[in-house]
């Protein structure tokens, strides 16, 4: 009836990653908050984050801390609102038994494929943490046709997406490294608006927010079907494997619960985390030490534990 | 067609007259250089003189194609909306090639707006006039390089032009042919009042065909000697064999050789 | 003086036609030297000569093709229909930008630098503002219109500079208006270079459509052939990526062939380009 | 009969040049038309008239050419070296291969279809596959070529097939070579249809240097412009992007101006693209 | 120059033979029917005929440009080798646009591997004979009508061909150049044994310079008439009032008369 229309815009096709936010469409989640959430899907070279700026849409799905810190460094008044993944699901992988076996050894390999953003970004980090180099590059366009055919290389992936491909295209279970887990602490996933959003309609802001934890408590821990038939409905090569390997893996690595959201819900955010990340940026030499990132966030509308009893351990 | 005793020159009106009109490309070649020229109402003037005297940037001049670089082009009645009314026969056939004969013809009619129906009848009738009507289907690469020269003799006349340019028209036609269509022109032309100017290397055509010949000399171009040829009209066959004829040719002849000559001594003076 | 017609000729004795391979070669030769290279790439595959799995065998494309019909189709269709309209878009623009440019030099020097910009900016980079303000098909005919204008804009443009002085002579003489000019001669002259233009642009629609497909996120379950060829390898559909480049690779040699016929319809009964020599 | 060279002339009145407009007016109207066209954006933005931050205003972009040029200088050279390769390898290729399809309509027939296979398929396809076999930099250049290629290609095999058959018959009278004829008659008669084709290639260099940047990842700390128009609105540096797209737009411009001014010397003696009309 | 008597033209050797040679284009329009004619050497061989008749046709037959439809052409000795010593001058001037008058000239030579420099004084001899050395660097745009089929005459004789093939090469060509070259096509022709076939329209021309005349009818074309010019050698100026002369100016203008009256009214039979 007074259904408020909202507009979020994802960074790729419709997957199993952005499982939480077609359930609580699909289910009804955020009709029941007052919301009328269209969907905007991402792909391969569309820009969502633009379309945000530009007032387009009302939210964006970031991919990590860095495009926020950014946006606030340009002067964009770009705020991320919730964390949905406490982890990158950013992952590295190798064929197994060809002396790839140790993140050490990711530096011995030839060739890594690695996509343009996570170059400008995580791995820009990892030249600096670990002393990878660009020269071994090479262009990752989310194929791993060229992964498989060559034993030596690594390649990038999310870890909810990319080793059950290569299992079915290669026949062999790849090894796979969380970057995360190597101290690339950004939050994912973020829930992204912008400044003006918040302070005409914090209400909608704080709605879709919950709302979204909901539904990501339901996709991960209830009954997702819906979520899934909405899903493969915009990308119908999202097979029923596929999705389940998805819910399966970001149980598996804690990408969803775990961390500050074990304790405060579904989209958990902290200061002390964002510094820890930032500051890794800094050495990084990615900003400078005085800027103010907080500017590219806020703590207002999380940590509220919503749909933490939907969590079923 | 009526008798027509020559009308003594000057008593014509001039159409136009060109004073002092010298032309040089930006190549550095003076084409023309102080040429004084009148063409006078309803007459034919013949332009004779060597290759590259100039002839045929005058007749460009003069039909407003490419301006004089000095000088002065005067037209009767001031402007140049008269030749609105002009027919020009260029050295180069011109053609299109991709129209048929027929809408190449059709061209200067359907400029002014007429359609290809309504100039059916005149540009069939200017093909039947070159001989051409069994080919007004044909497109000019199909076409002998006299037979394309017809084309564009046709495509002058057929909307009838008031002043009519032309440039060796007849030049790559044969000599039966050629007299034919010379007596064509004066006919048209006593019949219609036409004022014809006329480029020829032939000596005995424009004898033949004209009231007044010019004789230019080459390098800078300019007008060298002027001819009257003071005979009775209609001219046919019988007047080529007449002493007047023939004692005309030899004086155009001699000053077209004197003007060749004396353009060599210019130049060798240098 | 008379002529007699082509039909008055009776006794006509039937040329051997010196030019050209004979017609049966003429279409011989390409298909057995497409036999030979499908034979080598099936033979390359089946030998384990490629790239594991990376580029499968013809036959497996050819397979592809019956399997996946139902998702190839529509895709088909769609990019077709987008590279059509864009395509019709670029020539019209392509035609009236070079008339515009060929008014005056100064009106060539004041905006052609624009033209320039709007050929070299990447649509990758374009699409995402434009589709703030347009829908996404609207962005989609821009897209492909960018990609495709430049050559018809360009080629025409020399065209409509290259008209014989001689002929423009005989219509200044005759008073022709700037329209019949135009219309009459200058672009009938031109014709040569912008059908040139035309077919180079039928190929970069195509491509175009393809890209701004990606661009312009015009996917998901309505997806065109770009979306196939860059997605369905991830997972490992290979012969149906390679099927979607095969419909592409077809799309182009038809565009190419009909605009290949057009030109010879406009141009064999005069122009040098299409016309048999006979002496 | 005799002549007179130039140099004899002493009295040459100087002629007003009837065409084209005043030297001045040539380069102050696209100036003044430029600087309208800033005007107009810088006040667009400012007056909040365009969608918020994602278009920055001329001023924005002039700063950050200063503030950004330790990222933009490199990427800039890394660019057009790319490009520059990438053009005189398209033309060498696309020639070449003009010159062999003249050979014979069978040459023609038989290769033509995978000239136009290799227009149409997309780049962002073929890297990933031609990544598997050759380095980088190679793949780079290949996917330029293949981008560029197909205007000279098409353009100059129009221009080797109008060769005027009176010409040819010359030619062939006077026995010569099939090199003689190509290189002294067929090349230079084409040389209108092989330049505009050049000047369409120029900006589709440019273009796929920048798409192919992308497509090979050819990117990180030695990348190109197209990294920076692909990845600085990703992390809102619009005016960075913007900065980029202007000095992709500059070469561009530059590009065609340059191969512009080899036309103009190669052809205003004869042809009448380039003529100047004096009668 | 040695005076030279009047050869019996059959007791000459043939150079090229055309028995019953045809020509039709794929347009329909068949140029040449049921042609014989022999070439012989040494010998002036002059084609007369309506415009359209075929005569380019036939020239360009024998230059080996185009075959024929039907019909025969032997050469003497067998084979076309021999043809590798021909000139052309097309009845269009058929310059490259792109070269100067120099290297349009200059091009049967360097077809042939002669360098620039090895050509010079041959090319600026040629270019002299037809009044153009100021000229030598001008390109073909820039010159009048006349003197652009001056530079394709030079380029015809620049290599002193044995068999020179000749197109109305002297129609756009005012008369005292005309008879120049005229004059000095003769000379050349005696002095280097040239056999030489020419194109024209001038029953004058023909007369004053051939051995032979073949008057050709229009459609079909074919040989209709052939007169022998059975007068001595050197021909200079005063040939021309020569009572001979006269009298064979009058057969050959009779003969293209009935060949054009003929062609006409096999068509009014159809
Ligand atoms: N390429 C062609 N295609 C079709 N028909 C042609 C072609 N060339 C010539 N013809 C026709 O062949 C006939 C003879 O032409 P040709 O040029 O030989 O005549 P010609 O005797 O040289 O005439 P002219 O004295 O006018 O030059 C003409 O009727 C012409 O229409
Ligand atoms: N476009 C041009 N550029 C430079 N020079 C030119 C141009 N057109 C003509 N000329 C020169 O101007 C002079 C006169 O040329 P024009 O064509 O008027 O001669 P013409 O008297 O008609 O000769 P012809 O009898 O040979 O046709 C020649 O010397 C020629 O070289
Ligand atoms: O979105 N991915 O990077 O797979
Ligand atoms: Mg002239
Ligand atoms: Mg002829």
């Amino acid at each position: 009836e007074d259904l408020v229309k909202v507009r979020f815009g994802t960074n790729w096709l419709a997957q199993g990653e952005h499982g939480g936010y077609y359930q609580a469409v699909a289910d009804g989640t955020y009709k029941k908050f007052g919301l009328d959430v269209e969907i905007v899907q991402g792909g391969p070279t569309a820009n969502n984050a633009t379309a945000l700026v530009a007032g387009k849409n009302d939210f964006y799905m970031g991919g990590n801390l860095v495009e926020v810190f950014s946006a606030a460094k340009e002067g964009i008044p770009l705020v991320a609102v919730a964390a949905t993944f406490q982890k990158d699901p950013q992952i590295l992988m190798t064929h197994p038994g060809v002396g790839l076996d140790s993140w050490e050894d990711l530096k011995k390999a030839k060739t890594i494929f690695i996509g343009p953003d996570f170059q400008a970004t995580g791995y820009a980090w990892m030249k600096a943490a670990f002393g990878f180099t660009d020269e071994v590059v090479k262009p990752y366009d989310f194929n791993p046709g060229p992964f498989i055919a060559d034993k030596g290389s690594v390649q990038q992936g999310y870890v909810a997406s990319e080793p059950l491909q290569v299992e079915k295209g290669g026949g062999f279970k790849p090894n796979v490294f969380l970057i995360a887990d190597q101290g690339w602490n950004t939050y994912s996933t973020l829930i992204v608006t912008r400044q003006d959003i918040i302070d005409s309609k914090p209400d909608v802001v704080q709605k879709f927010v919950d709302a979204s934890a909901i539904g990501w408590a339901t996709y991960l821990y209830g009954d997702n079907k819906l979520g899934n038939a909405a899903i493969q409905k915009d990308n119908p090569d999202m097979t029923d494997e596929n999705l389940a390997f998805a819910v399966k893996q970001m149980k598996a690595y804690g990408i969803v619960m775990s961390g500050d959201a074990e304790k405060s819900g579904i989209g958990a955010m902290t200061d002390e985390h964002m510094k820890s990340f930032f500051d890794k940026m800094v050495a990084v030499g990615l900003y400078k030490p005085d800027f103010d990132f907080k500017k590219a966030y806020t703590l207002k509308f999380v940590n509220k534990n919503v749909g933490s009893d939907l969590i079923k351990k | 067609m009526c008798r027509r005793p020559v009308l003594n020159p000057p008593a014509r009106p001039t159409v136009v007259s060109l004073r002092d009109v010298g032309k040089t490309f930006s190549s550095g070649t003076t084409a023309l250089q102080h040429l004084d020229l009148d063409i006078r109402q309803g007459e034919i003037l013949s332009l004779l003189g060597p290759s590259g005297c100039g002839k045929s940037t005058a007749l460009r001049i003069i039909a407003g194609l490419g301006e004089a670089s000095s000088g002065n082009v005067a037209w009767a009645g001031g402007g140049m909306d008269h030749s609105r009314d002009v027919g020009f026969v260029f050295q180069e056939p011109t053609l299109m090639p991709w129209a048929s004969v027929f809408d190449n013809v059709w061209l200067p009619s359907r400029l002014k707006g007429v359609s290809r129906k309504a100039a059916r009848d005149a540009v069939m009738q200017a093909l039947d006039s070159v001989g051409l009507t069994a080919f007004a289907q044909a497109y000019p690469r199909e076409l002998s390089g006299g037979m394309r020269m017809r084309v564009s003799i046709a495509r002058a006349m057929v909307t009838r032009p008031r002043l009519l340019l032309m440039d060796e028209p007849f030049a790559a036609l044969d000599e039966i042919t050629r007299q034919k269509l010379n007596d064509d022109l004066m006919r048209l032309q006593a019949e219609l009042g036409w004022t014809v100017v006329f480029v020829t290397h032939s000596v005995f055509e424009s004898v033949y065909i004209s009231d007044r010949i010019v004789v230019m000399a080459a390098r800078p171009g300019r007008a060298f000697a002027e001819l009257i040829i003071d005979a009775e009209r209609p001219r046919g066959a019988a007047f080529r064999t007449t002493p007047v004829y023939v004692d005309y040719c030899r004086q155009a002849s001699a000053a077209l050789t004197s003007a060749i000559g004396r353009a060599a001594e210019t130049v060798d003076g240098h | 003086m008379s002529a007699i017609s082509s039909a008055d000729d009776a006794v006509t004795p039937s040329a051997p036609s010196r030019q050209g391979p004979p017609a049966l070669l003429k279409w011989l030769l390409p298909f057995a030297f497409l036999v030979v290279v499908l034979g080598l790439w099936e033979y390359c595959v089946a030998a384990g000569l490629t790239p594991m799995k990376v580029v499968p065998a013809p036959s497996e494309i050819w397979a592809a093709f019956f399997r996946e019909w139902e998702t190839l189709g529509p895709a088909w269709l769609f990019t077709l229909e987008v590279t059509l309209k864009g395509f019709v878009l670029a020539v019209a623009g392509g035609v009236c930008l070079a008339i515009l440019f060929s008014l005056s030099r100064l009106v060539e020097y004041t905006l052609y630098p624009y033209a320039i910009i709007l050929q070299v900016t990447p649509v990758l980079a374009l699409a995402p503002l434009l589709l703030v303000i347009f829908s996404q098909a609207t962005v989609l005919l821009i897209c492909v219109w960018l990609v495709a204008f430049f050559p018809v804009l360009a080629n025409t443009l020399i065209g409509l500079r290259s008209t014989d002085h001689n002929l423009l002579n005989l219509f200044e003489l005759y008073r022709a208006s700037s329209w019949q000019k135009l219309w009459l001669l200058r672009l009938r002259g031109a014709l040569p270079y912008f059908l040139g233009g035309v077919r180079i642009a039928g190929g970069l629609s195509l491509i175009g459509a393809v890209v701004s497909e990606l661009a312009t996120g015009a996917g998901g379950a309505r997806g065109g052939l770009g979306y196939i060829i860059y997605l369905a390898p991830r997972y490992f559909a290979y012969p149906r990526a390679y099927a979607a480049l095969v419909l592409l690779s077809l799309s182009g040699i038809a565009i190419f062939l009909a605009l290949s016929y057009l030109s010879h319809l406009l141009l064999h009964k005069w122009h040098e380009s299409a016309l048999k020599r006979e002496n």
